[in-house]
């Protein structure tokens, strides 16, 4: 889940920026702690070698430097900011070997659903893509606010009920990834990971007819069970009976989850693990 | 009757709160035994709690903020010991308690610790700073401290009644909305901070009503102390920010408690103005926070640099840039959420834009201490610790302003690297040296110097070793409030950071050794001349502890460092041996409104925490009544007859004289 | 706070107060402040009625009317005016207005583009439509 | 620029013209300007509800919206209360100021009728909309429209109390100095209502009304 060893586009130039804005502020920061320690060390009041000027408390040269300094290294890193804002914007499209795969993506209470409208398919807490491919992520929730997040494919994004964000990626490497909810979401929140399977365009497709074949549907009523509280639903594939299914929750013709409520607390402890 | 309340709301299932509420209670409960026995209730109400003066109500704020540290710290070492043992288990606490403690720990230290510690010392020091005699409105600001001290004990009363929130230390929607939090602890959240969000509103009035409209004679804008600036800002900052909190939180109640749509999912609701809302407040809410520290620093280096604050007008200057930017940055805490490429950019770019001013503040602080005699003293040595430290805090704060790492960083232990880095780095340390630096003005004797540097020397490796592998956990994918987690490469960070949070219980332990120390052997450590440090401004050209009207007679200043500046005068020309022109001092009275305004609030938030409507309406009535009895009363002021204080102040100068004829 | 005042200030005002004024001229500013009042909001509920005026243009004719009438009633009524008794009140006033303007203008420039974004897709077909 | 607005030393010019500043304000200037204070914390919460309305506004759950609810007769009524109390407001300062007690109490009456008056308006419309089925659990949009128009009614209503407080305190004590001050400070309340007022007209009612 390293941030620093990327395996995506969009992941690594997010690190590059990171690094080098680090590195920018540094070459400011390490002098000023030296100086601090420098002139604290030096002007001590045992060290007899020590100038004291009791009365010496402007320059305006020294003032021009300090307000100069930090306000070139500001615009230098406004830059960097305004450029990567635009370049890294999470809803902008990215390139990509192969066909693009569009995935909409249900923040549950606490897991998360992957429909895949094109395929017809949808997986829990398990996310299968190919290699390469442009990923168009449509993400709303069930009920309260979440954040996906794939730490080595880069920008995470709220989802939130009644709302539809958007995020591209790609993946360039084949691999498991770990991803997870990087917003609280009550109880059973860090049961919240999910595992990213990078897999070659082939084994991608044979994972669609797999969950094509799968005997689990999921409809508005699959639906509805999935959306009740629970943790430890482990990872399933199914196939999709209602490929307009992410439409009726981000439009909210299928109202947000219930949360807690008496009856299935007794049932499903969220402690069942 | 008693509305939701019932004997299920005592956790009795659940040891640990339960233990801790009953050993709490039972301190409380020893104390006022102590109090009523050795008949030190009377001392205790005509002196303290009926108090309208700055200088009791500024000490009554500092002590409720380090008790709530106490609490507060007693979180943190929950926290921190639960996720050492929580890989691939459900650790000790369960995820209801956990999150709990999080949403708790959050909100104590920001509420209940950083604001009553600043605005106490802010109490404290300003008006005799100022060269004034108390805030510009006295009853007031007993009434502010006491709504401050309700919402603390209403969150404390939610460890053994009910529950307290579980949904961070802002309670964002729809998590905090009945239909997914249906118990009381959002409740609870709610009404505390709306109640001392009063008080807190009050403070900020009266100070800023203070530094604008009480200084006294020659005490024009540019020769203010630079803590007096600071307060100004901060206090600005509190008048607009905290109605904003107040509407927005007013907005959840609305919600939860009369089927509202402000942020439901239902209806057309919209969470996302309540992020909107609540960090258009929760982000001045952080420079309120660190800009009297700011002052503090200003100063402490000075002080013991032995020159005057280098590049004052450009403090100043900074200091108010702070102040009106803060106001234009809010949107950097939820980059994340969607918004296009041109608001995040823009918003990102004015969050750096304050790191310009800030660094003129530390480059000033350390051209003051260039050709200085820089003395070593504990608050010396907080500030120093502050330099080093908060630049790296400012540093990861700039960082996290970069639309795109932010997307990387957003809510990861590295953010909660970076806001204990600024806070504990900034604001804490800036409490703990305005706590040495003006202990022996309040109280007459110095605190401990040994302890009071190995208190020190804990915290600041304590902080290192615990938070900086927070910043590398973060680094490794790991999000904030996580009650477990199954990847094994972040256990070993989180073992060194369970030790720091050790060492820096070795630091408290030795503050408050050396609380108890010193007051042992305050004889030894009297500061008879009312300037133990060789201080600059007026606060201490006065006896310590102050007499209740501060100054005899209201100095008349001419330049900046007045005091620094009086005593150059004395060495020349000696000190001057006429008799001052003593005359009748008029004083507020003391007034127990505060405390009975605070009863009834208490009362009127537990009753509508509970749902008890019949209380809810008796408290409301106590409240308004107390005002109108306020009102009516015919006499607000006593005098001091002239000769009196004339007693006074000959008894405490000639203490001084004697000592500074003796030295020379 | 008591005896502070050694000399009372007679260069500064608390906020509604106007100095030593004669009854008569007192009483006549707030006749003409009621006027002006009047004046404006009568306007305002005319123009938001009537088909007289280009449509587009009502929005924001009522705004400006309705920060015309507030300025009167801050001159009139409160007292507030740019003479230097005054400064000090009309500064808290530009900081009150500066923090209100930020506040409104910046969640309403922050919740557009959010809720652009955000949109569900039927919806934005909805509105190509 | 902005640095400017929130910096007092602007004003040293005042303070540098005699011998440097004279010293603490008198009591009168202290405690109205505090209150002057805490009237733009104020106005700084209602902005927050006028923002909440303006993004909810449109919000209607299929309810109704507002140019199907609002009355603007009445609505131009409770603006005519307000705007005469705020003149009768202005009698009565003066009185005060004159030591009047008479046209004080009669003046003050006036506006406490005034201020009644408009409450039992806004009350009706309140009423019928919530007999109407628009209440405000409908919909986002009437959420917000009852929070904003109804916080200023709840202000209007502790002024009332508080005018009620000051007709008995002057009374019971006459026009002492503290008393003096309170009224300044009651005065200013008032009329800083009407100010929120013509904004909630405005933008809610004649704004809302043309959509
Ligand atoms: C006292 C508290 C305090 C202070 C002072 C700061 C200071 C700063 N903070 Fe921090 N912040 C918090 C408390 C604080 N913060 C808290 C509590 C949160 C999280 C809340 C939550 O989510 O729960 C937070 C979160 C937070 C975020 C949100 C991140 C996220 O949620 O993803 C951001 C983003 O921009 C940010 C930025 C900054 C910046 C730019 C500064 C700047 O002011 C720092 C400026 C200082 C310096 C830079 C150092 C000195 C300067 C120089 C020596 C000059 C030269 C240097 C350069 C030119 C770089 N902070
Ligand atoms: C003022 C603010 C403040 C302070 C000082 C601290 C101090 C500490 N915090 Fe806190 N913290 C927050 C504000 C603060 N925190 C906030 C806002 C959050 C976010 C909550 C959320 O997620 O919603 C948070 C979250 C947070 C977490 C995140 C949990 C998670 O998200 O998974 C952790 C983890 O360990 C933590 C640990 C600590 C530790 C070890 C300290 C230590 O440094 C503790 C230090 C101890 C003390 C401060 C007390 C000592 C002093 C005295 C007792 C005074 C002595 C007496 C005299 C002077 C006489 N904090
Ligand atoms: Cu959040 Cu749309
Ligand atoms: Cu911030």
């Amino acid at each position: 889940m390293n941030i620093l060893d990327p395996q995506g586009p969009i992941a690594a130039a997010e690190r590059t920026i990171l690094v080098d804005s680090v590195a920018i502020m540094l070459a400011i920061i390490v002098p000023t702690i030296a100086a601090i320690l420098g002139f604290a060390y030096w002007y001590r009041s045992s060290n007899p070698r020590a100038q004291y000027q009791p009365d010496w408390a402007y320059s305006g040269r020294v003032e021009l430097v300090v307000w100069a300094i930090p306000a070139l290294t500001i615009i230098l890193l406004g830059g960097v900011a305004w450029i990567g804002a635009h370049q890294l914007d999470p809803a902008r499209p990215v390139e990509g070997t192969g066909q693009p795969v569009r995935i909409q993506v249900v923040s549950l209470d606490w897991k998360w659903l992957f429909i895949y409208p094109d395929q017809r398919v949808a997986s829990l807490n398990a996310l299968t893509v190919p290699v390469g491919s442009p990923l168009q992520f449509e993400l709303t929730s069930s009920s309260v606010m979440n954040a996906f997040f794939i730490p080595q494919l880069g920008s995470m994004i709220y989802t939130m009920n009644g709302m539809v964000t958007r995020l591209q990626l790609r993946a360039d490497t084949e691999g498991t990834y770990q991803g997870l909810s990087a917003h609280f979401s009550g109880d059973g929140f860090p049961d919240m990971m999910f595992d990213v399977h990078v897999v070659p365009q082939l084994a991608f497709t044979d994972w669609v007819g797999k969950a094509a074949g799968s005997s689990q549907a999921l409809n508005a009523e699959s639906y509805g069970k999935l959306a009740r509280q629970s943790v430890g639903d482990g990872q399933l594939i199914y196939r999709l009976d209602d490929p307009l299914l992410f439409q009726a929750v981000a439009t909210q013709h299928i109202p947000a989850a219930p949360g807690p409520s008496l009856d299935q607390q007794a049932q499903v402890s969220p402690r069942s693990h | 009757m008693f509305g939701k309340l019932s004997w299920s709301a005592i956790p009795i299932d659940q040891p640990i709160p339960l233990v801790t509420g009953a050993v709490v209670l039972v301190v409380i409960a020893a104390v006022l035994l102590w109090v009523v026995v050795r008949g030190h209730l009377p001392y205790l109400w005509r002196e303290w709690i009926t108090s309208v003066d700055h200088k009791r109500i500024g000490v009554m704020y500092t002590l409720l903020a380090c008790v709530m540290l106490l609490r507060g710290f007693a979180d943190a070492l929950m926290m921190r010991g639960q996720q050492a043992v929580a890989l691939h288990s459900q650790g000790y606490l369960p995820p209801e308690h956990y999150n709990q403690i999080f949403s708790a720990h959050g909100t104590i230290m920001i509420f209940f610790v950083g604001m009553p510690f600043v605005i106490g010392l802010m109490n404290l020091v300003v008006p005799l700073q100022l060269g004034v005699r108390d805030v510009a409105f006295p009853t007031l600001n007993s009434v502010g401290f006491w709504l401050t001290a309700t919402g603390a004990l209403l969150v404390n009363i939610s460890l053994v009644v009910g529950e307290f929130a579980r949904t961070g230390w802002l309670p964002y929607p729809p998590l905090s909305e009945m239909t997914y939090s249906p118990g009381v602890g959002v409740d609870y959240y709610l009404w505390s901070l709306q109640i001392s969000g009063v008080g807190t509103l009050v403070a900020g009035i009266n100070l800023v009503t203070t530094v604008l409209k009480l200084r006294t004679r020659g005490m024009t804008y540019l020769r203010m102390p630079m803590f007096c600036w600071t307060t100004l800002a901060s206090n600005l900052l509190i008048v607009a920010a905290f109605p904003i909190l107040t509407a927005t939180l007013a907005m959840l109640i609305l919600d939860r408690y009369l089927g509202f749509h402000f942020f439901t999912n239902e209806a057309g609701g919209n969470v996302m103005m309540f992020m909107n809302l609540i960090w258009a407040w929760g982000h001045p809410e952080v420079y309120i926070l660190v800009l009297p520290a700011f002052g503090i620093f200003s100063e402490v280096v000075s002080t013991f640099s032995g020159k005057p604050l280098f590049g004052y007008r450009s403090m100043v200057l900074a200091t108010m840039a702070i102040c009106v930017i803060s106001f234009m940055v809010w949107l950097h805490h939820f980059f994340t959420m969607g918004a296009g490429p041109n608001v995040n950019a823009i918003f990102g770019i004015a969050s750096m834009i304050i790191a310009v001013p800030t660094g003129v503040k530390i480059y000033n602080w350390l051209f003051t201490m260039y050709m200085g005699r820089v003395r070593f003293a504990t608050p010396m040595l907080w500030s120093i610790g502050f330099m080093v430290t908060f630049l790296i805090g400012g540093l990861t704060g700039v960082l996290v302003a970069v639309p795109p790492a932010d997307f990387l960083l957003h809510n990861s232990l590295f953010l909660v690297a970076h806001f204990h880095n600024v806070i504990i780095g900034g604001v804490l340390f800036g409490a703990f040296a305005g706590y040495t630096y003006w202990f022996p003005k309040a109280f007459g004797f110095r605190l401990h110097e040994g302890l009071g540097k190995a208190a020190f020397w804990c915290w600041l490796i304590g902080f290192y070793v615990a938070f900086m592998p927070l910043y590398a956990v973060g680094l490794l994918g790991m999000t904030r409030r996580m009650q477990h987690y199954d990847v094994p490469e972040w256990r070993p960070w989180l073992l060194v950071a369970s030790l720091g949070a050790i060492i820096i219980l070795i630091g408290i332990v030795c503050q408050i050794a050396q609380l108890v120390v010193s007051i042992r052997n305050r004889a030894e450590l009297r500061d008879r001349t009312g300037d133990p440090w060789d201080g600059r401004s007026l606060e201490w050209a006065t006896a310590s502890p102050p007499p209740v009207f501060n100054f005899a007679i209201a100095p008349d200043v001419s330049g900046e460092d007045a005091y620094w500046a009086m005593k150059q005068r004395a060495r020349q020309q000696g000190m001057d041996d006429a008799r001052p022109d003593y005359r009748d001092i008029e004083m507020p009275r003391n007034s127990p409104t505060g405390f009975i305004c605070a009863f009834f609030a208490t009362i009127m938030g537990f009753a509508l925490i509970w749902h008890i409507w019949w209380m809810v309406a008796a408290g409301a009535i106590g409240a308004f009544a107390t005002f109108v009895v306020f009102a009516w009363r015919d006499h607000d002021e006593y005098v001091i007859a002239a000769a009196d204080v004339a007693r006074i102040d000959q008894a405490n100068t000639a203490e001084r004289r004697a000592l500074m004829s003796g030295a020379a | 706070m008591s005896d502070q005042s050694f000399e009372p200030h007679a260069t500064e005002f608390a906020p509604g107060d106007e100095g030593e004024g004669q009854v008569r001229t007192r009483i006549l500013g707030y006749v003409v402040g009621l006027g002006l009042a009047v004046v404006l909001t009568v306007t305002s509920f005319f123009i938001a009625g009537t088909d007289l005026v280009w449509q587009p243009s009502i929005p924001v004719a009522i705004i400006v009317l309705a920060i015309a009438q507030m300025g009167v009633h801050l001159v009139f009524f409160l007292h507030i005016t740019t003479g230097p008794d005054n400064t000090n009140n009309v500064m808290a006033l530009a900081f009150g207005v500066l923090i209100v303007v930020l506040v409104i203008g910046g969640s309403l420039w922050i919740m557009a583009n959010l809720n652009q974004n955000m949109m569900p897709m039927d919806q934005i077909m909805q509105m190509q439509r | 620029m902005a640095i400017a607005h929130a910096d007092p030393h602007h004003v040293h010019g005042l303070d540098f013209a005699g011998a440097g500043h004279a010293g603490p304000a008198s009591k009168r200037i202290v405690t109205g300007y505090g209150f002057w204070i805490f009237l733009l914390s104020d106005i700084v919460m209602f902005s927050c509800f006028f923002a909440a309305y303006a993004v909810l506004s449109g919000q209607t759950a299929d309810g109704p919206k507002g140019s199907e609810l609002f009355d603007l007769r009445s609505v131009a009524a409770e603006t005519g209360c307000l705007l005469l109390s705020s003149f009768t407001c202005g009698l009565a300062s003066i009185a005060a100021d004159e030591r009047e007690t008479t046209l004080f109490q009669l003046a003050m009456a006036l506006t406490c009728a005034l201020g009644l008056a408009f409450l039992s308006i806004e009350l009706r419309e309140f009423a019928s909309l919530v007999a109407r089925g628009a209440g405000p659990s409908r919909s986002a949009f009437l959420t917000a429209f009852f929070t904003l128009v109804g916080c200023h009614g709840l202000h209007v209503s502790a002024g009332v109390l508080w005018l009620l407080t000051m007709m008995a305190q002057v009374t019971a004590k006459g026009f002492r100095a503290d008393i003096q001050r309170r009224i300044l400070c009651f005065a200013l309340f008032w009329h800083a209502l009407d100010i929120i007022w013509v904004a909630v007209f405005s933008v809610v009612y004649l704004l809302g009304a043309g959509q």
